[in-house]
Parts: structure tokens; C-alpha cells; sequence
């Protein structure tokens, strides 16, 4: 355990973490800071997509917290068996539209991706920003006809980015990622369909009051400050 | 068609002359490493000399200055067929493909390709393997392919290198008439080590020295 | 993996509508791009391995390429040149010819990292084969045409067959550059290994069923057009 | 692509510790996978060009397997083998060997994917290179593994280099299979296309820059170890 | 050693039978696809005769019944060591390592194994060779270095298939006179379709009829 030293020398551990790709700069970030206010604790990151994440889990890679992009994946995880405790949600995330910079197909609301000739891509209804996509579809009454359905949204930004495709529905995140390269417009009906990302101590941790200590901290306010910051919202 | 040659190869330190009237046979002989496949090559046009001149019918085959610039010929359009030392039968065409090569590439139909091609075959007593893969020779047969390859190519000038080394006594005979029969006026260079070879066959000789 | 699949519902899923869509997507892309590949492939070849010139290991590097580049960073790349914005795909645009989210798409990112495979294959071929037998049927009046197709090609009919199935098979495997730079809808551009990854999002046991599936039918092509077994070393003339 | 990244930023980024990181990561990765390779792939290119047995074609499909799976389903394959609770897996982890997300983890789906390209490319070298030789070294009293060593395997050494350097541009740019099998953790699995990807996820150009260094280790791999060209035709003997 | 043989191979029509005694050497003549090479190839052990048997000094080499089932020695055990047809020089090493190669495999160290292979050269006047690629031979060339290799394997049985087909009239007489020197005492068999090859080199003969 991380109890028992003295100012003797430190010894060395590690904190395995799994998480989204989404969160790879603000948890490399905030991994840094937590490493400095725990001198000898080494965090280790593993980012792969969610559902990847799981599988590995899954398969016995020894980790000690999962953060995950959807609560979907992590219901997979707790139904495995792998978490310690309740997950918690630590940051959302709301669906947006990005179009290409200069907004060729001027496209001003979620409605007007029906439009004739405009190439819109999506997420695939099976991976979670599609379901979200679909909600607002629903609820807006639009259907769209999507050029392509994508497995992720990164695939989605990289139409959107390099101009192939008019717009692409996608998270407030990626735009921000994005920076110059995308314009945002908004979707009214966003908080309709609201992403929630869950986090949780793992059973196989070693350690599971670092584990707790490192979700507080991402929990806390300067974690929270730094997810602000790549377009996360509050919980 | 009379030939003249000269040609120059230093790589191989070989370097040689001489004139061949029309419908001449010219044979070389010399030891081994002379240069006598040299010569054969460089005449086909699969081996380009330092310098030299070659031409056929007063039409130019190849003429390289000392800096080796100048006209180069290549080999399908010289008129010129060469009998290699190896047979190199072509090993994914049977017997009879490989002897109708020549006239199929000369613009044959593939019936009439096939009729010249058996006739050559019926000349050289090689009917029987018509439909053999060539690695399924022995050293003389596959030999006699090569040799009913090159003259179905009928072309302007023949050059055989020592065309009858692994064919039998009998053979030797037999093909040896038949040799005469063909090469009478037509040009050709033929390379031996058999004095018999040289002395029924050719009408001039060139005697190359050894080293 | 078969463990984890029971087969009443194995069958179900692979003869869904969305499975059968993918599996014929994937096998007509893959036997358009194989014939892609040798027609492009083949004379590039003949040129590494039969001439030599100044930036001929830069070519060679340049063709490699796609071996060594990650799939998702060639999809990129092909973004670059084919996309809407890309350095030809602004001119096809303007002629009305869009290659964005089409079948076409997926067919050229196929070729783009299977091309590799044909033409090392075969430049191998080529050079193994030598060109003594090129140089003979020239003398017996073959010209290069002629050379070229009689002579040159039957003798690397093997090299040229197994390149093919190489680049066959990574056509039908090919996921990353496919959905960076053609996209992901059902019957136009989803592949089969792109209908697995998505299926993997909900249903891993499901994804695997289609991974099996892959696997039956590459092991089919791969082994049906294996280089028959020559009997044991025999004979020396 | 060049135009997208601007030249200071680029050095910074290429330099940066996780850059590097991931560059060392994957050269070592690359180069042990690839001797590994030529260690595994030449006896299996042996077996299958110059022995004929049962069940031949279905062994050489198995080998080629790798090059039609979908990375990432190679990676779910080799999680059931070596993983945790994988069949071979859980024998290791008995012995306290546990290989997943590892950098082992890393070499074995790295040489999984390279390993059918090092077999196709020598196989076909061996086959052409036919028996020969063999026979008649043997006469001269060489056995087996004289011939091996001085005859067969000079004979294919071309074919043993290209389908290396084959190996080894794979084996460079394999993502998919490490990602699902080895994880992706700075220094330890995070190989430079893993890096790339991640990169993607947030600064689609810094991606871009890191696949150029990516293309440029390639290119020098490649270019330097090309066949050397040979003189153009010459010589009938 | 003494030899005996006897062997089918009916792919191939061929059939025959012969005893030679220690120290003796057997000539075999007979026209082209007659069987002379099969002959060598089954007694070198680089083809699988349908039945037959052959003994070196009573040592058993192959002996198969008509189902072909029995005993097989693979080559590199028969101290038989043969000269084929054609040269089969190895490609990727020298001259001189070519010649070396057997000595190497008998577990001669290096420079004892370069000493023999040197000395063989010599012996065939082909030293100025040493260092090249057989590549770069001239067919002649290639013969005599290629005899110079099964020469210095110095087995107990030497088979020579047509080992001065290609070599100029000279260099036959020089060669014949070393082959009489060196068969001395070991047994061998040669094929070759020249009387004086036979005549000279040869106590027995064995006449295949052709076809
Ligand atoms: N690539 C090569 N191919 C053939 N010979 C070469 C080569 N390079 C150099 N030579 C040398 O060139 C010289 C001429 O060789 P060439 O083959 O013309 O001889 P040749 O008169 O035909 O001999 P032989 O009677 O043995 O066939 C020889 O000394 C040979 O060693
Ligand atoms: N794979 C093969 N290799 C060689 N010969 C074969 C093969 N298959 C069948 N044959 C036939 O076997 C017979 C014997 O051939 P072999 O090579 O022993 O003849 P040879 O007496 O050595 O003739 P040559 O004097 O022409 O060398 C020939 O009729 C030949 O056509
Ligand atoms: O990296 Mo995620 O799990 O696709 O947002
Ligand atoms: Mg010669
Ligand atoms: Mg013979």
C-alpha cells in the first residue's frame, strides 16, 4: 500500500489507468499533476477506444480505474464483474454539428443536414454518439441520410476536417480539438441527448485507495478546471 | 547476306575481325575461353562491345566509336538467331511450342506454327517428344530441340555454338548432313571444338588464340 | 473463439441482411482491387526489376509505402490526393466526378495498400527469373511485345499468381485506410471488417461469428490457389 | 501533407519524450519481431516448398491467416491465446508469466501479422530456386544441415532479405493487433502508430507530422536495403 | 570398392544391370536418352529407382523390391560422389569455394580445405579462376572446374557424366591424361559418347541400346 513510508525513501508504485481516447490530453495532464502531489506513485495511461478498453479488462489486463466514454461500456464492466464500487460520472459531453471551416453547405441548424445534396456523416447507431445522434433525430423529427456511418467520431471529424463530407455530427470535445480546422454549430436540442462519462475503481486494483484518491482528484476541481477546458461539461 | 565484323570486349580480353561472303559458313574454333561464344553474342546483339562494327547486307547491326556511342541494333530486329552453348529451352512451353516460337513470332498463325515446327522436328528425328516439357530430356534430346528452334527461325544469319557436342556418334553423322543441307547459302558462324564439325560444314575458318 | 459462438445463432448472424451486405461488398471490392493491383502492379514491377535508373530505390521506398504506413494514416494520405480538397480530387470534382463516400473509394484504398504485395512478389519473380531467356527469344525474332507475353510473364506466373493472392487477401482485410478515406454505410462502403468492428461495439460474440466468416473465406481463396506441391526433389540432367 | 505542419512546431513535436518514446519503442519492437520472424518463418517456408505431406494447403492457410484478419481481430485472437485467461495464457500466468500488455505483448502481435510475408516471399524464392544444387552438394558428401546452411539458405538470401525488410516494414506500422493485445501505455506498449493514433484524437496535425517520421524510417529501411540493381540484360552463355 | 547395380525406372523405360570390381572404371555409351544420366542419378541417390538394388563394397545403397519398399540411402551417405551433365556450379560462391566445398563438408578446417581445392585447380589449369563467379566462365571454362569440384570430394565411387564434352581438343588430351591418373585404383563410372574417352579411361564397358 502507499501507507507505511516515512520520509525514507519513497517507494515506487504504480496506478494503472484505462481511459477513453477522448480524455487522452487532459488525463496526461492531470496524470502529471497527480503523480507530483504523490511523489513515487508512477500513473500509468492506457487509451484505447471504450469498448476496446473493456474487452481488455475483460481479458485480465491488470488495471486499477476505468474511465469510460459511455455508460454503456461501463455497464459491460460491472456486469463482468470488474468494478469496485458505483462508477461515477466525471464529465459529459453534448452532440454538435461540425462543418468544415468557411461552412460551405451552410448549414445553420440539425434540420438542415436533411437537406438535398448536403453530405452529412454520423455515428453508427450501435457505437454511443450514434445512439445520441438518433435520439435527436428523433426528436427533432429529421431523418437523415447520412453518406456514411461511422464507428467513431473520430472517423466522423476526419470527414469533416479534410472537407469530404459537408457536415458531421459530432461531440463539443472534437470541436474544440479541432480548433481552426471546424466550425461549430450548435444543435438545440442537445441536452436531449446528453453522454455521460463514468468512472470507477477496478477490482483487480492493488491499491484501492490510490484508485479512490486518483477519481477524486479528476473529480475534483482541478480536475474538472482542465476537462472544462477541452470542452467537457460539468457532471 | 555477307556479314562483317569487328568488335572489341576487354572485360573478357576479347577482340576480333573478319568478313563473311553471302551464304558462307564461317568456323570458329579455339580453346576454351577464347572468345567464341563472346563473338556469337555480341553478333546477336545480347552483348554490347566496348567498340566495333558489325553488318549484315551492308545494313548495320552495331557501330560503337572508342566512347561506345553510336548505332546499336536491338537483338528481334537483326535478322540474327543464335544457338547458345545451353540449350535454354524455354521451360514453360513444350517441345513443339518451343520450336514453333520462331515462326509464331514471325507472324505465323498458330496452325501454320505448328506445321513448320513438326517439320523441323521430323528433320531432326525429334518428333516423339512434340509434347514434352523440356526438363524432361535427356542432354542430347534437349539439344536437338534447341538446334530445331533456331533453324525454324529461318533467318538471315544462323549462329550455332557447338551445336552437336552432346549428341551421340550416330547422331553426329546424321546431323551433320542435315547441317549441310541447311547452311547451304545461308550465312552462318558455327562454333566447335570438332575439326570434323569445322571441316564438313564450314567454308572459311577463323582460329581464335588462347589463352 | 468457437467456443464463445453457439451455431443456431451463429447461422442467424451471418445471413443477416447487414453480414451478407458486407460479405458481398468485401468480395467484389477485394477481386476489383486484385485485378487493380496486377494491371498496375505488373508493369511497375518490370520496370524495378528490369531497368535501372537514377531515384529507382526511391520508387521502390515510394511503392513500399502503404506496407509500413499505419492503414488510418494511408487513408490520410489518399484524403489528401482524392479527397474533395485533394490535390486531384479538386480537378475530378470540377468534372463532376465526386469519389467521396462510393464504392470507388473503397476500391482504390484496397488497391492502395495491397499494391505492395503484388509488386514485391513479382519483382522477386522477375529477378530470380533472369533474362537469359528474354535475351534467346529476341534472337529468334521476338519483339518486346511479344517477349513480354510469351516469355517474361508465363515465367513468373507463379510469383504473379501468389502477389495476387497476397493482395486478395489484404484487400478483404483491409479496415483502417477504408474507413478514414471511403467512409462506413452498408452496401456502399461498410466491409465486412468494418461491419466487425462496428458489431464489436455491441456484440463481441457477434463480431467474432463474422471474423469466422472472414477467415473461412480467406483460407478458402488462399488455399485453393496454393502452388501445387511438386514431388519430392527428383532428377538432375 | 507537408503543408499542414509548420517546421518549428514539427521539430518540437517529433522530439518530444513521448514521440521518442514511442520511436524506440517501436524500432526495438520491430527489429526483435522481425528476427523472430526469420527465426519462426524460415523452417515453416522450408516445410512447405520442399516437403509434401497432408493437410499442407491447410497449414499454409494458417500461416497466411494474419494477412486477412482484420488487425484488431488478431488481436482478439491472440487475447484468447495469451491472455490471462487464454489457453496458452493461463499456463503461463500459473509460472508467473503474464504476457499481456507487455512489451512482449507487443513483439508477439507485431511478429503475428509480419510472419506471412516473411514465409510467402521465401517460400517462393525456395521453389524457384528448385533442388538442384541441394542433390548434387549432397553427392559431394554435405548433409542436410551443410546443404541448408551453405546452399539453400545463400541461394535465397534475396528472397530472405526482401521478405524480411517485408517483415519488418509490418511490423513498423501494426497498429491494430497491439492496440487490442498489448494496450497502449507510454514506453512499454505504445508504439509509434499507437502514438499516431492517439495523436489523431486530439491534434489531427501533429498526427500528420508524427506519420512522416513514421514514413521516413520506412523509406530509409526500405531504400537501403533494396536489391542492388543488376547491370542491364547481358550475357548468353 | 567393388560395385554392383541393377535398377528399374520405368517413367523413364530404362533398365539395367552391370558389376564392376574395386578399383575399376566402367565406361557407358549409348545414344541420347539411351539412360546413361538416369543411371548415375540412381546410383548418386538423387533418384528413386521403381525397384532395383545397388552396393558399394558390399555396403547396401538402395535395394527396393517391386512395390518399392526397402532400403534407401540418401545421397550425402553412399560416398558416391557425381559430375553431372551439366556443371550445376553453385552460383553464390567462387570458383575455388566451389572446389572447396566438398573437402569443407568432409569437416576439413578452412585453410586445409582452400589448400586441397587449390591444388585440385591447379592440377585442371583453371587456378587463374580462383576468385571469380562461375558466372563469369566460359562453357570450357565451367567444365573444368566443375570436374575439379567431384575430383576433390576423392570419394570411393566417382561418377563422370560427359566430363569433356565442352572442352577444347587440347585441353581433352590434357585432362584425359590426369583422369587416367586419377581413376587409377578408384572405381568410377564414366559416360561419354567418344570412343577415345572410353577407350582410354575405361577396363569395362556397358553399351545401352537407344531408341
Ligand atoms: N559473364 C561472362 N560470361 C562468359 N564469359 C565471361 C564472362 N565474363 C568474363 N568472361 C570471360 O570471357 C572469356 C571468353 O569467354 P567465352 O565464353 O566467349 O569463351 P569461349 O571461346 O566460348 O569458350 P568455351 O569454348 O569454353 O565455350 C573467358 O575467358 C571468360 O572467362
Ligand atoms: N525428368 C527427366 N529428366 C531427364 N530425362 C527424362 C526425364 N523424364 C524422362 N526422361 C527420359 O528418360 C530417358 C533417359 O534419359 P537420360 O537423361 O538418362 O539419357 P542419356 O542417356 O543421359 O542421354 P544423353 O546422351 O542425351 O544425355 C530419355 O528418354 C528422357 O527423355
Ligand atoms: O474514445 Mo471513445 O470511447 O470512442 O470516445
Ligand atoms: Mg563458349
Ligand atoms: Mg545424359
Amino acid at each position: 500500500g502507499s501507507g507505511g513510508g516515512d520520509d525514507a525513501t519513497e517507494e515506487e508504485q504504480t496506478l494503472s489507468v484505462f481511459a477513453a481516447a477522448s480524455l487522452t490530453d487532459s488525463f496526461e495532464d492531470l496524470a502529471g499533476e497527480f503523480e507530483e502531489q504523490h511523489p513515487g506513485v508512477d500513473v500509468e495511461l492506457n487509451f484505447a477506444g471504450s469498448s476496446t478498453l473493456v474487452t481488455q479488462l475483460q481479458d485480465g489486463a491488470p488495471a486499477d480505474v476505468f474511465a469510460s466514454a459511455d455508460e454503456a461500456n461501463m455497464d459491460k464492466a460491472v456486469d463482468a464483474g470488474l468494478v469496485n464500487g458505483e462508477p461515477s460520472i466525471f464529465a459529459t459531453n453534448l452532440l454538435t454539428i461540425a462543418v468544415p471551416a468557411g461552412n460551405p453547405a451552410g448549414i445553420t441548424s440539425f434540420e438542415d443536414l436533411a437537406g438535398e445534396g448536403v453530405n452529412v456523416v454520423v455515428c453508427e447507431q450501435r457505437v454511443p454518439c450514434g445512439a445520441a445522434t438518433e435520439r435527436i433525430e428523433e426528436i427533432t423529427g429529421t431523418t437523415l441520410s447520412p453518406v456514411s456511418e461511422e464507428s467513431a467520431v473520430t472517423d466522423v471529424m476526419g470527414k469533416v476536417t479534410s472537407g469530404q463530407a459537408d457536415a458531421g455530427v459530432v461531440y463539443k470535445t472534437d470541436v474544440t480539438a479541432a480548433g481552426d480546422a471546424v466550425e461549430e454549430v450548435e444543435i438545440a436540442q442537445t441536452e436531449e441527448a446528453i453522454n455521460r462519462y463514468p468512472i470507477a475503481a477496478l477490482e483487480s486494483s492493488a491499491d484501492a485507495d490510490l484508485a479512490r484518491e486518483f477519481i477524486d482528484f479528476i473529480q475534483g476541481s482541478r480536475g474538472q478546471e482542465r476537462l472544462a477546458e477541452e470542452g467537457f461539461g460539468a457532471p | 547476306m555477307s556479314l562483317t565484323f569487328r568488335a572489341r570486349i576487354p572485360e573478357r580480353e576479347v577482340e576480333a575481325e573478319f568478313e563473311l561472303g553471302q551464304g558462307r559458313t564461317l568456323g570458329i574454333t579455339g580453346p576454351n575461353g577464347a572468345g567464341k561464344s563472346t563473338i556469337l553474342g555480341v553478333l546477336a546483339g545480347l552483348l554490347i562491345p566496348a567498340s566495333g562494327r558489325g553488318t549484315v547486307g551492308g545494313r548495320v547491326l552495331f557501330d560503337l566509336d572508342d566512347a561506345g556511342r553510336g548505332t546499336w541494333v536491338p537483338p528481334h530486329r537483326r535478322g540474327v538467331t543464335l544457338m547458345a552453348q545451353r540449350p535454354l529451352l524455354f521451360p514453360h512451353l513444350t517441345v513443339l511450342e518451343n520450336v514453333a516460337f520462331a515462326p509464331r513470332s514471325r507472324g505465323l498463325g498458330r496452325s501454320a506454327a505448328r506445321d513448320k515446327a513438326m517439320q523441323w522436328l521430323e528433320d531432326l528425328s525429334a518428333t516423339r517428344f512434340a509434347d514434352r516439357r523440356p526438363e524432361a530430356l535427356s542432354g542430347g534430346q534437349a539439344q536437338r530441340v534447341a538446334l530445331a528452334r533456331a533453324l525454324a527461325a529461318e533467318p538471315e544469319v544462323l549462329l550455332l555454338d557447338e551445336p552437336l557436342a552432346p549428341v551421340d556418334a550416330g547422331g553426329k553423322t546424321e546431323l551433320r548432313e542435315l547441317l549441310v543441307r541447311v547452311l547451304a547459302g545461308r550465312t552462318a558462324v558455327v562454333v566447335s571444338h570438332d575439326p570434323q564439325d569445322v571441316g564438313e560444314l564450314a567454308q572459311e575458318v577463323l582460329e581464335l588464340g588462347g589463352r | 473463439m468457437l467456443l464463445r459462438v453457439d451455431l443456431s445463432s451463429f447461422w442467424g448472424l451471418i445471413t443477416s441482411e447487414s453480414s451478407l451486405a458486407a460479405l458481398w461488398l468485401s468480395l467484389r471490392t477485394a477481386a476489383t482491387s486484385t485485378v487493380l493491383c496486377v494491371l498496375l502492379g505488373t508493369p511497375l514491377a518490370l520496370v524495378l526489376a528490369r531497368s535501372s535508373f537514377p531515384g529507382q530505390r526511391f520508387l521502390r521506398s515510394l511503392i513500399l509505402l502503404p506496407l509500413v504506413l499505419p492503414p488510418v494514416v494511408g487513408g490520410i494520405a489518399l484524403l489528401h490526393v482524392y479527397g474533395r480538397a485533394g490535390l486531384l480530387g479538386q480537378h475530378l470534382e470540377v468534372m463532376g466526378l465526386s469519389i467521396a463516400f462510393t464504392t470507388t473509394a473503397v476500391v482504390i484504398a484496397q488497391t492502395f495498400v495491397s499494391l505492395p504485395f503484388l509488386v514485391v512478389g513479382l519483382e522477386g519473380a522477375l529477378r530470380s527469373a533472369g533474362t537469359q531467356y528474354e535475351g534467346l527469344a529476341a534472337t529468334l525474332g521476338a519483339g518486346p511485345g511479344t517477349v513480354l507475353r510469351r516469355i517474361t510473364l508465363p515465367l513468373v506466373l507463379p510469383g504473379l499468381a501468389s502477389g495476387a493472392v497476397l493482395a486478395f487477401a489484404r484487400s478483404l482485410g483491409e479496415f483502417g485506410a477504408t474507413l478514414t478515406f471511403a467512409g462506413s454505410l452498408q452496401g456502399v462502403t461498410r466491409t465486412l471488417p468494418l461491419e466487425i468492428y462496428l458489431q464489436r461495439e455491441t456484440d463481441p460474440d457477434a463480431a467474432v461469428a463474422l471474423s469466422l466468416v472472414l477467415v473461412a473465406v480467406a483460407i478458402a481463396v488462399v488455399g485453393l490457389s496454393a502452388p501445387r506441391a511438386r514431388a519430392a526433389a527428383r532428377g538432375v540432367r
